[in-house]
């Protein structure tokens, strides 16, 4: 529907632009016209949503350890993120002496697309979504891999002994969690045979056994590591505890931001929750049926078919979910030891993921 | 057995003044003084090195030596010149010898010959004079910062 | 030697650990401190690291030097006792019996049967707070927030008791010459009892949270071990020598304070997981005690005899007469002791405090070759250092 | 007396600077100054560097109890780059006085530094005898609030935030032209009697006379001394102890400076 909307919107102003200067409209003010749509649209809805994430953690935390979490500014606290974010904008961008400068700017412009651009693939509701993609899994998957190479870009260049240590964590751990990240995301599209995010979304389709994570019952046997080993793998894919290593606070200060000021920081700072949320959000697609309701109501010949606020509120609730349990075990796990984490990535996730891929593969073979 | 009684025994000629709750022994020996006391007398932990300023001519080291079972404290001390405290070190055979010297160097000036790491731990390494002296006199600037209003 | 920007390394009488040269690899050199997370303060460690592996460490103090010593020379004797409290300042009220006992025994001062009783009691409440706020700093260190922060609720409690009595809360003043300065009220009493309550309560909260985590039992069980040949060589006390399996502990061994009037025992390591003298060993022990803590408290209460806090011989312009003692004691970090010698003057002639965690802290050279960067964090959280004790 | 110290008026508050106000109404830029430092009045990240007991306190104004992460300052930032204010909670010694100053340097601008403690403010008990004590952190970085306190409360720190966030916002509502600056309530009014504002001021007491009058006599003194000493002078131009000098009466303490004429109120005059 986005989509649907948006492109005559750039194309109108291109024309309009191109009316402007008294010129034909050319590829040019289209490709203009395009980028304007695109950050108005990275404005009003994915800085929101980065926000409202750091706003919901703070909150939470609090909760969870018997505070408040922030109350003061505006109803609720509510502004706090805005005011976090406002403050970043205005603080003094440090470029210290001795950082490799094109690298440490360009590093975390990279970390911030890599994580939004993760949105454009995600099937919010029936018709709403930016691009389906006919690899939009696929496309996810490049994308976390992209964000490691802002992450190393950033340890690298910022001439800082802890942040290149918190840089190579982070590419230790990449190695590590990558590939059964990528086995258990497999895992639904074999299934249902497509790596379209709406594809193996409307596959799921149904009353809540139509979900892959227990499709009918047996599906379960594969579908079920699968699913804790995403979810896992995607902590570690989000640097969230108990996989914070790069940015392990008590042990290299701040990790490969740690020289970051301002905005730049920020940039790094927004782009976790935007992982986060994206994960959530892929993670419900590939195994909770992503906008589909438990009762079969979006399903063809439901009530709702084809409802795309009736499909978002259910998006929005797994997505939901499954971000909250990211933050609540952030705030109750301690960290895994880097060693550990290659330990576990390789030697128990990595078995379990080539498992649930040959079950997957045999299920599909049988039906 | 005590540690005088022990000490007595062993090296007659380092003893310079022994009671219950000390033994004063020469500076020189302090060395073998102390590997008597785990020997005979199961000190295991070297629990304290103090310092004690004496003017106008005297420095004293006091050892406190810990005993587990049963527990007790066995005092050694050891007198030199103010003019040149020199004591041999003890941290070749106690690591807590180690810092607790350096501290002693550092606050009160007394050199432990042969202590493989002879500088200040506290203060600064260029800090002048040594504090837990009785004449020493307050610095007023240090670096820039006036160490007084 | 090695020297490394102006820093003098030790090399330690232990090599550092051969590792498989494969590939050419360049040593770091990391300054951890003054101002970091997991030193505790100002704590300044230099680092020579493969990676992550940790060749050679060195710990430098000092940054935190606070004239202690000079101090209660120069002051008179009552107003030297503040300086003390400021040592360790998450367990005052352990420093204050430190300088107070040797005084009181080099001029023979005598305590009040009730006054020991309830510098016990406080003590022991201080203890708690203490080892509440270590045990949950090291999770804070391992990555677990939220404990420490449940910690925190029962250290608040515990900080009210103290401030009601003491009129402090975290430096208390409290405790005098031949006494303390006020006394307990009964509903205080209650008050205490159900603190106490709530604590004990509390205690398999913090370890289903933390203690037993799986995690948690990955990054500390078999980390960093100090056994004990290593701990009485560095003069290492407190909970680090228990942890290591030696049963000492002055409250049972040199019984001061009336300590010899309570039921209590001495856990000691190897406790139920791990090897004797491992990070997570350390880390039990101090829960341990908590609750053998809490212990003495309830039988301090229920038996508190009638009488003075004070002694009324010790006024104001107070002196001691000429003598010397050295008496130590068990405060949280370890053995808490004062050489102190009087020469009859207004002021102390010399008063040598030992800091536990000075000598506790001297160990980290030696154990933390061969360590990995977040083993090496666990070893500090565990040695659990205060800079005040260690720089004076 | 100038606005900033006049008695009421917080000292850390500078004197409110007037526009036109049909300027300072109409300008957007004004408007986006009271947003940035509206953020950064609400989003005040401490950095995390705890030096001496006043930490330990700092930690508990951040824990359950106080819960500084109301005002949304609970996020403690581990390296200076991203931290807005800097909290000297504890001892500054002159071993750890170089890694504050550089510390200080190496935060972003806009900074603010806290002083919390009298160990920070002015030494504190280590004022006299403590040899290795900086004598107040405001002699290594410039301080904006100093909290007292040995060590404050946690609610005391919680209050020196809250009076750094009406430090943070006094600019714009400067230039806003929101801050009605300081008006002394009249004397023996309600509000007065409110704000512990004593009837009488201090120079109007008795003892306040009493100066006055010691003072002027000591001038009076002086001159005389001075006239003597001129009269003295050409009688005995050679002579190193002229008698006439000896004999006029020398004040005991050299005379205060005059005081500076006093700068006029900008207010007053607008």
């Amino acid at each position: 529907m986005i989509l649907a909307e948006t492109t005559p919107l750039s194309h109108q102003l291109a024309a309009w632009l191109a009316g402007l200067l008294g010129m034909q409209p050319n590829w040019l003010f289209s490709a203009v016209g395009a980028l304007v749509v695109a950050t108005v649209i990275l404005l009003l809805v994915v800085t929101p949503v980065g926000l409202g994430g750091v706003y919901l953690e703070r909150k939470l935390a609090g909760r969870m350890q018997n505070r408040r979490g922030p109350n003061r500014v505006g109803p609720y606290g509510l502004l706090q993120s805005l005011a976090d974010g406002v403050k970043l904008l205005a603080k003094e961008d440090i470029l210290q002496r001795g950082v490799d400068s094109m690298l440490f700017r360009f590093a975390p412009y990279i970390v911030f697309m890599a994580a939004f651009a993760g949105f454009v693939v995600l099937p919010f509701a029936p018709g709403v979504i930016a691009a389906d993609l006919d690899v939009g899994l696929f496309y996810f998957l490049a994308l976390i891999a992209l964000e490691t190479v802002g992450i190393v870009m950033a340890g690298w260049s910022s001439n800082n002994k802890w942040s290149l240590l918190g840089a190579m964590r982070e590419v230790a751990q990449v190695v590590s969690y990558e590939l059964p990240l990528g086995l258990a995301a497999m895992c639904p599209a074999l299934a249902a045979g497509s790596l379209s995010l709406v594809a193996i979304t409307d596959y799921q389709a149904g009353p809540v056994w139509n979900w892959l994570i227990f499709r009918h019952g047996y599906w379960a046997i594969a579908m079920v590591p699968a699913f804790l080993l995403f979810y896992t793998a995607g902590l570690a894919a989000a640097k969230r505890a108990p996989f914070d290593l790069p940015e392990a606070e008590s042990e290299l200060t701040a990790g490969f931001h740690t020289e970051y000021s301002g905005m730049r920081f920020g940039m790094f700072f927004l782009p976790e929750y935007a992982m986060m949320l994206s994960l959530s959000a892929v993670a419900s697609v590939l195994f909770l049926g992503g906008y589909h309701d438990p009762l079969g109501l979006s399903a063809p010949g439901g009530a709702f078919e084809g409802a795309w606020g009736w499909g978002l509120l259910w998006f929005f609730l797994k997505t939901t979910f499954l971000f909250l349990s990211q933050i609540a075990l952030r705030w109750t796990l301690p960290r895994i030891r880097i060693d550990q984490v290659m330990y576990l990535c390789y030697k128990v996730l990595l078995p379990i993921g080539m498992g649930s891929l040959v079950l997957s593969a045999l299920l599909r073979l049988i039906r | 057995m005590t540690p005088a009684e022990a000490l007595r025994a062993a090296m007659p000629d380092a003893v310079e003044e022994a009671s219950d709750a000390f033994v004063r022994v020469k500076a020189e020996k302090i060395v073998e003084a102390a590997r008597v006391l785990r020997e005979k007398c199961g000190a295991e932990m070297l629990h304290q090195i103090s310092g004690v300023d004496r003017p106008p001519d005297k420095m004293e080291v006091v050892y406190h030596f810990a005993r587990l079972k049963p527990a007790e404290f066995l005092c050694l001390k050891v007198s030199v010149p103010r003019s040149n405290p020199v004591v041999p070190t003890l941290a070749h055979e106690w690591a807590s010898a180690n810092w607790g010297e350096r501290e002693t160097l550092d606050l009160l000036g007394v050199t432990f010959s042969g202590h493989p790491h002879p500088y200040r731990i506290l203060l600064p390494e260029d800090w002048e004079g040594h504090p837990l002296r009785k004449d020493y006199a307050y610095p007023v600037e240090y670096h820039g910062v006036d160490c007084v209003e | 030697m090695t020297t490394i920007q102006g820093v003098r390394l030790d090399e330690g009488e232990r090599a550092a650990p051969a590792l498989p040269r494969d590939i050419l690899t360049e040593e770091l050199v990391f300054n951890m401190g003054p101002q970091h997370p997991s030193t505790h303060g100002v704590l300044r460690v230099v680092l020579r690291t493969d990676g992550e592996v940790v060749l050679d460490s060195q710990p430098l103090i000092g940054n935190l030097h606070r004239c202690c010593e000079k101090i209660l020379e120069s002051l008179t004797y009552i107003q030297g006792l503040p300086y003390v409290d400021r040592m360790d300042y998450l367990g005052a009220l352990n420093m204050e019996l430190g300088l107070v006992l040797s005084v009181e025994k080099a001029a023979a001062v005598e305590v009040p049967k009730r006054a020991q009783y309830l510098r016990v009691i406080l003590c022991e409440i201080n203890r708690v707070i203490s080892h509440l706020f270590a045990a949950g700093q090291f999770g804070l260190d391992m990555g677990a927030f939220t404990p420490f922060l449940y910690m925190f609720r029962e250290r608040e409690e515990g900080l009210t008791l103290l401030n009601e009595v003491t009129g402090g809360r975290l430096l208390y003043h409290y405790i005098r010459y031949g006494g303390v300065t006020r006394d307990v009220s009964d509903d205080w009493k209650r008050k205490c009892i159900a603190w106490c309550d709530q604590v004990a309560a509390h205690m398999d909260e913090y370890n289903n949270l933390l203690t037993y985590n799986h995690i948690f039992l990955n990054r500390t069980v078999g980390v960093a071990i100090i056994d004990r040949e290593t701990a009485l060589r560095y003069a290492a006390t407190g909970p680090i020598l228990r942890a290591a399996g030696v049963p000492r502990d002055l409250r049972k061994d040199m019984p001061y304070s009336s300590y010899e009037d309570f039921d209590f025992k001495v856990p000691v390591g190897p406790h139920d997981k791990g090897v004797v003298g491992d990070s997570w060993n350390r880390h039990r022990q101090r829960l341990l005690e908590i609750e053998e803590s809490l212990k003495i408290i309830r039988q301090a209460i229920a038996k508190l005899p009638a009488g003075d806090v004070a002694n009324p011989k010790v006024t104001r312009g107070w002196k001691a007469p000429e003598g010397e003692a050295y008496v130590a004691s068990e405060a949280p970090r370890g053995e808490i002791s004062c050489y102190f010698i009087s020469d009859g003057g207004k002021a102390p002639y010399r008063a040598r405090m030992r800091g536990p965690s000075f000598y506790n802290i001297s160990l980290l050279s030696e154990m933390s070759r061969g360590l990995l960067i977040g083993d090496l964090i666990a070893l500090m959280g565990s040695i659990d250092i205060t800079l005040g004790e260690c720089d004076r | 007396m100038t606005e900033a110290t006049r008695p009421g008026r917080p000292s850390y508050m500078p004197p409110p600077e007037r526009f036109d106000p049909e300027v300072e109404q109409t300008i957007l830029l004004t408007k986006a100054e009271w947003l940035v430092d509206w953020s950064r009045k609400s989003a005040l990240w401490p950095l995390g560097f705890g030096l001496a007991c006043c930490a330990i306190e700092m930690i508990s104004t951040a824990m359950t109890k106080f819960d500084v992460s109301r005002f949304g300052a609970e996020v403690f930032r581990a390296t200076p780059r991203q931290a807005d204010v800097m909290i000297v909670a504890g001892t500054v010694t002159h071993k750890m006085a170089p890694r504050v100053r550089r510390l200080w340097d190496q935060m972003a601008d806009p900074k603010w530094v806290i002083a919390m403690g009298a160990c920070t403010v002015g030494g504190g008990p280590y004022f006299k005898y403590g040899y290795h004590v900086v004598k107040g952190v405001d002699k290594v970085v410039p301080v904006d609030i100093y909290l007292p306190g040995c060590p404050p409360r946690p609610e005391a720190l919680l209050e020196a935030i809250m009076r750094l966030q009406e430090l943070v916002e006094s600019r714009s509502k400067r230039l806003n032209g929101k801050d009605p600056g300081f008006t002394p309530p009249e004397k023996g009014s309600r509000q007065a009697k409110k704000d512990g504002i004593s009837p009488v001021e201090p120079w109007e007491t008795e003892k306040a006379h009493k100066f006055d009058d010691a003072k002027k006599k000591q001038e009076e003194d002086e001159a005389r001394a001075k006239a003597a000493k001129k009269a003295a002078a050409p009688a005995a131009p050679a002579g190193e102890g002229a008698p006439g000098a000896a004999a006029a009466p020398k004040p005991e303490r050299p005379a205060r400076p005059p005081k500076p004429p006093e700068t006029p109120n900008p207010e007053g005059s607008a």
